[in-house]
């Protein structure tokens, strides 16, 4: 056993992550790929596909950093994703904010709004825990649409409301959208990985795992799960904001939707559910699969099966999701290196308790 | 015809599954689309059908519509002497799906026009692209006000518009009885409600009393007490803005209320022929009446042909025919007239040449166009089921013949049970 | 002196009652052990002081102030470290993440900043030598052996450098060569000033390490004082009567 | 007398309801399953005694007893094939499993009855019982003396059998249970078997008072998972009260003011009522320290 006295120069064991190296090649590559996506593949179908699929970026993203951090599954995110909507429809003609460049300055404040929403709604709903606060969430966003219904004032109920669209060109219209949404997905996954690295991500990591055994380790559980409910709704709003630009038409059915929870928490399960890049990855391989599928099999109704059966092979063969799997290997890889090391000293109470 | 389903897509299909696995495979699969599907002959036309999802059930309707147009436009010499290939996408009923899917026909498969998508809620962001794209747009299942509302200049509407619908029974009530309490009930919905809404407007004006006026929410499945109350109204006329399936239910709790109107009139579900009888019951559709823009048995232009090649193709009788598919029949007849007569593929010269005020004739009857796109030379029918058979009654006057108004039968009060 | 005391603890729970009138003092400095039958509210005891539980009447006083209504993380923070009858650790993070887990830190920006800061590493690192944990540091903490998590447990709660630390049943499930080198950590550790309290069914364990024993029965105290006292006073083995006296696991 | 008629409605339909929530609140309490199936395969067990009552002209209430059968086994398929295998995360594994089964079935369902509406007929659907001005739909008093008896037969088997008090323990506390020598998987099972068999005997009735097609489930689910937070998880006596709680708070307010706000306003209590207790009117509070 190594003696006091040598503890503080030794640096911390590098974990078994793989090398930064690798993953910062991974990441600029990526970045890249998604950069010139549009350019290089300058038809707009893919880039509307492209566009849709930097919202659902941004969207499964923020949900993870309050979902995959504190193990709470959200299934009600969809509220904050239709707040941002109906802030831009709403806000648009009332401020007569004209077709183009102009509506983009709606994305702060809708972002604003929803952060603000989820002040009020968080208390409420974080106050239960596993399927209680799973099924509430639903409950809440039900009685979001309903009200999206029902206060025909504002919301124009079933009639629904529209952001009218610039008068761009077919050929760049999509451009704008597909780099602001490019630009807030990477806000959004710097956040993310930042709170991952910093005290008050370990302490949701540590809630996910145990919250009684957090809380009796001097962690403010109800602030710390606040806080991430807060953030990620913010980003949900932001992609609500884009949505309505973009499609041009508000509807309470479509804003809010349940499907669209499945749908953000699919992403991140196939990706890696609780990993900074997981829930990305999902997203682009879903969003883009899905509607492919769609404009794949044209006509055929087969689309549901081919989905529904998919979506379980997913979840059969990569329970933790791609990005985990990955990581995985690696580690077995440096852990059998490793093991000799471990062997050649292994005495000492740790191991006489190891393996048993 | 079923180039539509999957074209050349399908024999790729298999290596776009793996493929589909990844963004970027996406992209580069996309791009060979267009060549893949480029035919240079014939004319091609992209629709965007709701095949599951909410919508699935008139979706399928809708493309029947569209197919059988196809067939018989085909047959009598297709568009500009070329024939007609109809390209397909599903949408799930989801309005993510239609922009990418118009997107699609627009610019990768450049198709030369696209037709509306079932429903007000999908036609609005179809148009939007359409319009982003200079294409017309000619649909026949979207005629919700809100269409309409927003200025755009490619939106065409070959059906009677929905605030019009209901209109041409509420002149004959106002008319022929006098003045009396009505019960009203209509669906939260954007084609629904206005009908319900305009025709009440125009009945208070004439000074028929509102019983009670009750707006359920789309997905309601418990009618008992929307039913009771509109029974407790005791009110001899309803009003009902029902869809199918609602429509059905309400009628089941009315009887089970014993409720019996002298007159029912339904804003859609009655006009669903076969779904709609199989699923009340032949003998209760007595006396139940429903506008539509459509005469199965009308002389209209083609309306013959249509009905033949319907129950050829896909089975039933004439009163089988989802008033979908003539809906979507009409928006393909207009634009082979219209695009016949301006002589080019141009969809600017097309829209321009429809806003000329020019007239056409569908199975549906006569259209003209307004300036905001609505139809306004439609005249909307009052249909009835009379003895199981699927009668017009109104207008009279009209082109077509029709028969006398009868009261609701049976009486549902005093027999229990149907 | 008393560091940390109850006064007249009732604890109901429906018809049970699992703490009555408890009255009890541990000293500041000692090594308190806590002994008594199975059901005899001890785990409960540790409940109420750590803000668990309230109690539905008396009080918990922590060097004089009252404590009886504070929350867990209050608790700890004032410097009351506990450990888990059945351990609780954090099983998806690694070692070393664990023992950072328990670090305080205070204001948003704070928050924000790193996980491990260079002191925080370093002190995490020297609790981890300290129970001979430091090569397992990058396992994920589920991966662990029983007896290494009760080690990893003692040792986070370790990092925050609490005045007093409630274990309830260290020895439980844990072999004995872990359990001779747990016992010496206690003694170093309490060599430092920090004051234990040990839930404990294991009496050699008990007596050999504690300079104080107090025995619980049926929810209140029944005497306390030094080990070869309690072990062969009558009461106390009334007490355990029909109770294995030895549960040695 | 309006209002007297939308509460007695309530009651009648609310009793249905609970049937179907019961299912999914057992499957909850035992197994920690949301099944958000629950939906498609109502409607699935609305098909099968669809396709019964047309091709074999089988009395509706008859044709259960093939369905329901055919559904157990189907949900004691489902759990060994789908839910037993997931290791990780178990709540949502399962719930987004049960999301993808419902997709499959909605799928094929689509494709067999082609997405027309249909509804299910017999000769006494549309009779009614008449009390002074009150009025009984006979297909509501059936389906709630139905539920009524099978609810009592779920309480039963629950508290009264061994069956029962290993499948109390397993909700509980799995893990004793397990150590006290329960297959706390055959249990898991066995339940998931009922509640998925519940849902055919629901979907019958559903099939009989709607006109339904393949996407019908959407408006089904989100009521039923309401009714089984208020009434507590695990709690079929509180599934029972919640439902008819809400059924009788929608048809009131709708009669009296408007039905569009009727679901709003229960929601709204939902709520309110999980302001006050969390673990819903009749759930057993989770206890956590230790």
């Amino acid at each position: 056993m190594s003696t006091d006295t040598t503890i503080s120069q030794r640096p911390t064991p590098p974990s078994y992550e793989v090398p930064k190296a690798i993953r910062f090649g991974a990441l600029a590559v990526g970045f890249l790929v998604l950069v010139l996506f549009p350019l290089v593949f300058n038809n707009p179908t893919i880039s509307t596909i492209g566009v849709f699929a930097m919202i659902f970026l941004m969207a499964v993203t923020g949900w993870n950093i309050f979902s995959g951090y504190t193990g709470y599954i959200a299934l009600g995110h969809a509220v904050f994703f239709g707040i941002g909507q109906y802030a831009t429809a709403m806000l648009a003609s009332y401020w007569q904010i004209p077709p183009g460049w102009e509506t983009f300055l709606l994305i702060p404040v809708s972002m604003f709004l929803a952060g603000l929403a989820a002040i009020p709604i968080g208390l409420i709903v974080l106050r239960v825990r596993k399927h209680t606060f799973i099924v509430l969430t639903i409950a809440l966003m039900f009685i979001f649409q309903l009200f999206a219904y029902n206060l025909r004032g504002w919301t124009g109920g079933s009639q629904g409301l529209e952001v009218s669209q610039p008068p761009w060109d077919g050929s760049i219209f999509n451009l704008p959208y597909y780099y602001v949404g490019l630009f807030l997905a990477i806000i959004a996954i710097v956040t993310s990985f930042m709170i991952r690295r910093s005290k008050f991500g370990l302490s949701l990591l540590a809630i996910r795992d145990d919250e009684d055994r957090a809380r009796s380790l001097g962690i403010n559980t109800r602030n710390s799960k606040l806080t991430a409910f807060v953030i990620s709704a913010i980003f949900l709003g932001a992609a609500g904001c884009m949505y309505a630009m973009f499609v041009g038409s508000v509807y309470p059915q479509f804003s809010f939707d349940p499907a669209f929870d499945l749908e953000l928490s699919i992403m991140a399960f196939a990706g890696g559910l609780g990993t900074i890049l997981g829930p990305s990855l999902g997203a682009l391989i879903i969003s883009g699969a899905q509607q492919y599928f769609l404009i794949t099999f044209g006509g055929a109704n087969v689309f549901l099966i081919v989905y529904g059966a998919l979506f379980i092979l997913i979840l059969r063969l990569l329970p933790g999701g791609v990005v985990p799997a990955i990581s995985d290997k690696w580690r077995s890889h440096v852990v059998r290196k490793e093991q000799r090391i471990l062997d050649s000293e292994s005495e000492g109470p740790a191991e006489a308790g190891a393996h048993k | 015809m079923h180039i539509s389903r999957f074209g050349s897509v399908a024999s790729r299909h298999k290596v776009q599954l793996g493929a589909a696995l990844s963004a970027v495979a996406l992209a580069v699969t996309g791009l060979a689309v267009p060549n893949a599907n480029a035919a240079p002959k014939p004319i091609t036309i992209g629709i965007s059908v709701s095949l599951s999802g909410d919508f699935s059930g008139d979706g399928k309707a809708t493309q029947q519509g569209y197919k059988i147009w196809a067939t018989w436009q085909n047959a009598h010499g297709g568009i500009l002497g070329r024939p007609v290939v109809l390209k397909f996408l599903s949408d799930a009923s989801s309005p993510t799906q239609v922009v990418t899917n118009y997107q699609k026909f627009i610019t990768s498969d450049k198709v030369d026009f696209v037709l509306g998508p079932y429903s007000t809620k999908l036609t609005k962001p179809a148009s939007d692209i359409a319009n982003r794209y200079h294409y017309v747009m000619l649909e026949g299942i979207g005629g919700g006000p809100s269409v309409f509302s927003r200025g755009l200049k490619n939106v065409f509407d070959v059906s009677a518009s929905a605030t019009y619908q209901l209109v041409t029974y509420a002149k004959w009530l106002a008319a022929t009885q006098k003045p009396q309490p009505i019960a009203y009930a209509t669906m939260d919905d954007p084609f629904i409600q206005p009908m319900v809404d305009f025709a009440k407007a125009y009945l208070d004006a004439k000074g028929f009393t509102e019983a009670v006026y009750k707006v359920y929410p789309a997905e309601t499945t418990d009618f008992s007490p929307i039913a009771s109350a509109v029974a407790a109204s005791g009110a001899k006329i309803a009003i009902l803005g029902t869809m199918p399936p609602d429509g059905y239910a309400m009628i089941q709790n009315f009887i089970q209320a014993k409720y019996n109107p002298d007159q029912l009139i339904m804003a859609s579900g009655p006009d669903q022929g076969a779904d709609f009888t199989k699923s009340v019951g032949i003998t209760n559709t007595e006396g139940i009446m429903v506008p539509n823009t459509w005469i199965p048995t009308s002389n209209y232009t083609g309306n013959k042909d249509m009905v033949a090649l319907y129950i050829k193709t896909y089975g039933g009788d004439i009163n089988s025919i989802n008033a979908d598919v003539p809906e979507a029949f009409a928006a393909g007849q207009v634009l082979a007239q219209a695009v016949n007569k301006v002589g080019s593929t141009s969809n600017v010269k097309l829209q321009a040449y429809l806003h000329s005020g020019a007239k056409f004739m569908s199975v549906q009857g006569p259209v003209q166009f307004a300036a905001d796109g609505q139809n306004s030379g439609a005249a909307p029918y009052v249909f009835q089921w009379q003895t199981g058979q699927y009668v017009p009654v109104l207008p009279l006057g009209g082109p077509d013949k029709v028969s006398p108004i009868e009261t609701l039968r049976p009486a549902w009060g005093t027999t229990p049970g149907a | 002196m008393t560091l940390l005391g109850v006064e007249g603890i009732t604890k109901n729970y429906g018809g049970i009652q699992a703490l009555r009138n408890c009255t009890m003092n541990f000293q500041e400095g000692a090594i308190n052990g806590l002994i008594g039958p199975n059901g005899s509210g001890k785990t409960t005891l540790f409940n109420v002081m750590t803000g668990y539980e309230t109690p539905d009447s008396g009080k918990v006083t922590f060097r004089g102030k009252d404590i009886t209504n504070s929350t867990p993380d209050e608790v700890f923070a004032a410097g009351i470290g506990r450990t888990f009858q059945l351990t609780r650790i954090f099983p998806r993070l690694t070692v070393i993440e664990n023992v950072h887990i328990a670090a305080q830190r205070h204001g948003l920006i704070a928050q924000m900043r790193q996980w491990s800061q260079p002191d925080e590493r370093a002190r995490a690192l020297e609790s981890l030598d300290f129970v001979g944990l430091t090569k397992l540091a990058r396992e994920p903490a589920g991966s662990l052996s029983y007896g290494q998590q009760k080690l990893l447990e003692f040792a986070f709660i370790m990092v925050a450098e609490p005045k007093v630390m409630l274990l309830d049943e260290p020895a439980g499930g844990v072999n004995p060569t872990l359990l001779k080198h747990l016992g010496g950590r206690i003694k170093e550790l309490n060599k430092t000033g920090v004051t234990f309290i040990i839930v404990e069914h294991d009496m050699e364990f008990v007596m050999g390490i504690c300079d104080q024993v107090s025995v619980m029965h049926q929810g209140s105290a029944l005497l306390e004082g030094k080990p070869e006292l309690i072990r062969n006073d009558p009461a106390v083995l009334e007490a355990y009567l029909g109770t294995d006296m030895t549960e040695v696991k | 007398m309006l209002v007297l008629q939308a509460i007695i409605e309530g009651v009648l339909v609310g009793g249905f309801y609970a049937l179907m929530a019961a299912g999914l609140t057992l499957v909850f309490g035992v197994m920690d399953i949301v099944n958000f199936a629950i939906g498609a395969l109502i409607v699935l067990g609305a098909y099968l005694s669809y396709s019964l009552t047309i091709h074999f002209h089988i009395d509706p209430f008859v044709s259960l007893i093939f369905t329901t059968p055919l559904m157990t086994a189907l949900g004691m398929f489902i759990y060994v094939f789908l839910i037993k295998p997931i290791k990780t995360n178990k709540v949502v594994m399962s719930l987004l499993t049960m999301f993808a089964v419902a997709t499959l079935i909605e799928g094929i369902l689509d494709i067999c009855y082609n997405s027309g509406f249909v509804q299910i007929h017999a000769s006494y659907i549309n009779n009614s019982l008449r009390i002074g001005k009150l009025n009984f739909p006979l297909i509501y008093v059936l389906s709630f003396l139905l539920s009524a008896f099978l609810l009592s037969c779920l309480y039963f088997v629950t508290y009264r059998t061994k069956f029962g008090r290993s499948l109390r323990a397993s909700m509980q506390n799995p893990v004793a249970a397990r150590l006290v020598g329960i297959d706390t998987d055959r249990v898991s099972m066995i339940t998931l078997g009922i509640g998925i068999g519940l849902a055919a005997i629901g979907g019958m009735i559903f099939g009989t008072t709607n006109a339904f097609n393949a996407s019908s489930s959407y408006d089904i689910i989100s009521r039923l998972l309401v009714i089984v937070i208020l009434g507590g998880f695990g709690s079929v006596g509180g599934a029972l009260v919640a439902a008819i709680f809400m059924l009788v708070i929608q048809d009131v307010v709708a009669v009296v003011w408007s039905p569009v706000w009727g679901s709003t306003a229960f929601y709204m209590i939902l709520m309110l009522v999980l302001l006050v207790r969390p673990q819903g009117l009749f759930g057993k509070k989770g206890v956590r320290a230790q």
